[in-house]
């Protein structure tokens, strides 16, 4: 890769050129935003990827150059630097990496100024506050509040703050003595790049438990299909043959082929019958014996 | 409740369930029957759906089906 | 289900479940007896206590319906 | 067993559950057949759906799962 | 199931279940076996108890589908 | 049940269930395959209804038809 | 669902469900793999208990396809 390095200070050109060295050796590059992460959430986050990801924090313009300059698909990845830019780089696959990524989330109480990631909705209900101005606080910011039993209750279940709309000073503050916590801070994955093909988030979140009930849909058809055609498995033949003796059972049964195999299930199938018609009859009554009332 | 019996035996071959073919089936049994009781079941019987009231009875034995609302 | 009512209905009336008694009650019925199931029934109940089989049937003679919530 | 085996074979053959392709089967398994057995197999299967027979459940306590509101 | 019946009927009877065995009591029943899937059976069954599936089928509760809301 | 699987994927990919493409996805997984397993499949499979074999609960029968609320 | 069972092929085999093996798997197959997908479903497997969702269609013996309301 010719990388022309006109007008740029040696540190820049070396910032550069490791951003360049990094997308050839890892396997898959991340753009991160990282907006909102305290100090020593980052640590402890870094530390939890040894090994899987290597964090690089890169000034944004320097990050744009780099892209730039590698040219081709990795260019795209320009339009989705934002807010607290970084780069994670990793030889797990796009989705892992997502999935990584998740992990390092937690959530915050909103600041005044931030776009709400969520609706927020504010339950019904009843608070922990006792009277006193947090009522008018509430009322302020939109929630609509009432004394009750001597405790502040929430009247009814209000979205606050729609989602994409700006977090006021009033909201943000009610917000945070209830304790509601509606931001995602953490390594916040924004693209992601692999052989050419630029990834976003939403194609990356994969639903574990989808696809744990396919594999247990899967499991139950091959089940199945052993079963009903009768092709043996180490795992299914006990059941096969359970179901070809349930076959002859049932049939034993329903045809009343008086076989001592059977006997006493057809003796127990008649006494059935006979109770049901017995409680038909006592409807219209016909007085029972002590034995069935 | 050799009478139900008496009734599904009937029922099972077509013929009507009335006082005298009731009787003859207890008596065939040994079984002296009492007047009242097969007044009553025919009665009791009469216009009921025997195939309906014995299909309510599942060839296997069910413990009743708990109902989680 | 005929052979077994009748079986039943013998067993319910204290009498023994033998062919005669069987062909009787089925004739009673209007039924016309096949010998080799009579037979059958015989030789199938030979031995089995009865009173033990219809305890194992549940007291509840219900079509398994699961409640819909 | 093996009677109601042979007759669930023959069914699946496509054959006539007749006494002598029953005892064609049975004697294949070294089986020697009870004429009698035979001939009440036969007749109790006389006119009996068996695809139908065979999934109606005979025995086996059925639990209704609660429905999960 | 013809070769499941017919392992099970060979079973009942105290016999072998070889492929020749097989064969013979499918070809009885008038059924062209496939030698694959006698020899694929036969294999699967070797070290099966067969008395244990059987009694483990007599016993099961069977679940009546769960009803998702 | 990997012989079951290949044949699931197999028909999920609208190919024909035949030796040669069942061979050919075992040994894409490794598997050394059995020819007469292989063999047995494709002639158990032969004119069965897939979609209708993997959908009917084969476990034990169910008489309750489950309820959707 | 052609994925997952390869997933569960190459699971039934010891292999590990790494992405050469889930597309030399689906090629056998004659499946264009989709490169996302196969990652995708590399990802969501990854330090998952498959035994334990497998042991969950053992669990329930019901039909394929639960009710849905």
């Amino acid at each position: 890769m010719a990388l022309y390095t006109q007008h740029l200070p040696e540190w820049k050109k070396k910032q550069v050129e490791e951003i360049a060295a990094c997308f050839d050796q890892y396997a898959v590059a991340g753009l991160i935003d990282m907006y909102g992460i305290p100090a020593t959430q980052l640590q402890q986050i870094r530390q939890n990827l040894r090994g899987v990801a290597y964090l690089k924090m890169a000034r944004k313009t320097l990050t744009r150059r780099a892209f730039d300059e590698m040219g081709g698909e990795v260019a795209g990845m320009s339009e989705h630097i934002s807010g607290q830019s970084a780069l994670i780089f990793t030889n797990e696959n796009p989705f892992k990496l997502f999935k990584l990524l998740e992990q390092t989330k937690t959530k915050m109480a909103a600041k005044a100024g931030e776009a709400a990631p969520e609706d927020i909705v504010v339950a019904k209900g009843p608070t922990s506050f006792k009277p006193g101005p947090i009522v008018g606080e509430l009322q302020q910011a939109g929630i609509p509040a009432m004394i009750e039993g001597g405790k502040v209750k929430i009247r009814e279940t209000k979205t606050v703050v729609k989602k994409g709309d700006v977090i006021n000073a009033k909201q943000a503050d009610v917000l945070a003595k209830l304790d509601i916590k509606p931001m995602d801070v953490g390594l916040i994955l924004k693209a992601a790049f692999q052989n050419g093909t630029i990834f976003a988030p939403e194609t990356l979140a994969i639903d574990e438990s989808v696809y744990l009930g396919q594999i247990t849909l899967a499991a139950q058809q091959a089940f199945n299909l052993s079963l009903n055609a009768a092709i043996p498995t180490p795992a299914t033949m006990g059941p096969i043959l359970g179901k070809a003796f349930v076959e002859a059972r049932n049939l034993a049964v329903e045809a009343c082929v008086y076989e001592k195999d059977v006997a006493d299930l057809i003796v127990a199938r008649a006494y059935r019958q006979m109770v049901a018609l017995a409680m038909a009859a006592a409807e219209g009554g016909f007085e029972l014996d002590e034995s069935i009332a | 409740m050799e009478y139900i019996y008496a009734a599904l035996l009937l029922h099972n071959a077509g013929k009507d369930i009335n006082e005298e073919n009731v009787k003859a089936v207890l008596s065939a049994a040994g079984i002296d029957a009492d007047d009242a009781r097969v007044k009553a079941l025919v009665a009791a019987l009469d216009g009921v759906d025997i195939e309906e009231a014995i299909a309510k009875a599942a060839a296997a034995p069910v413990a009743a089906a708990p109902a989680a609302a």
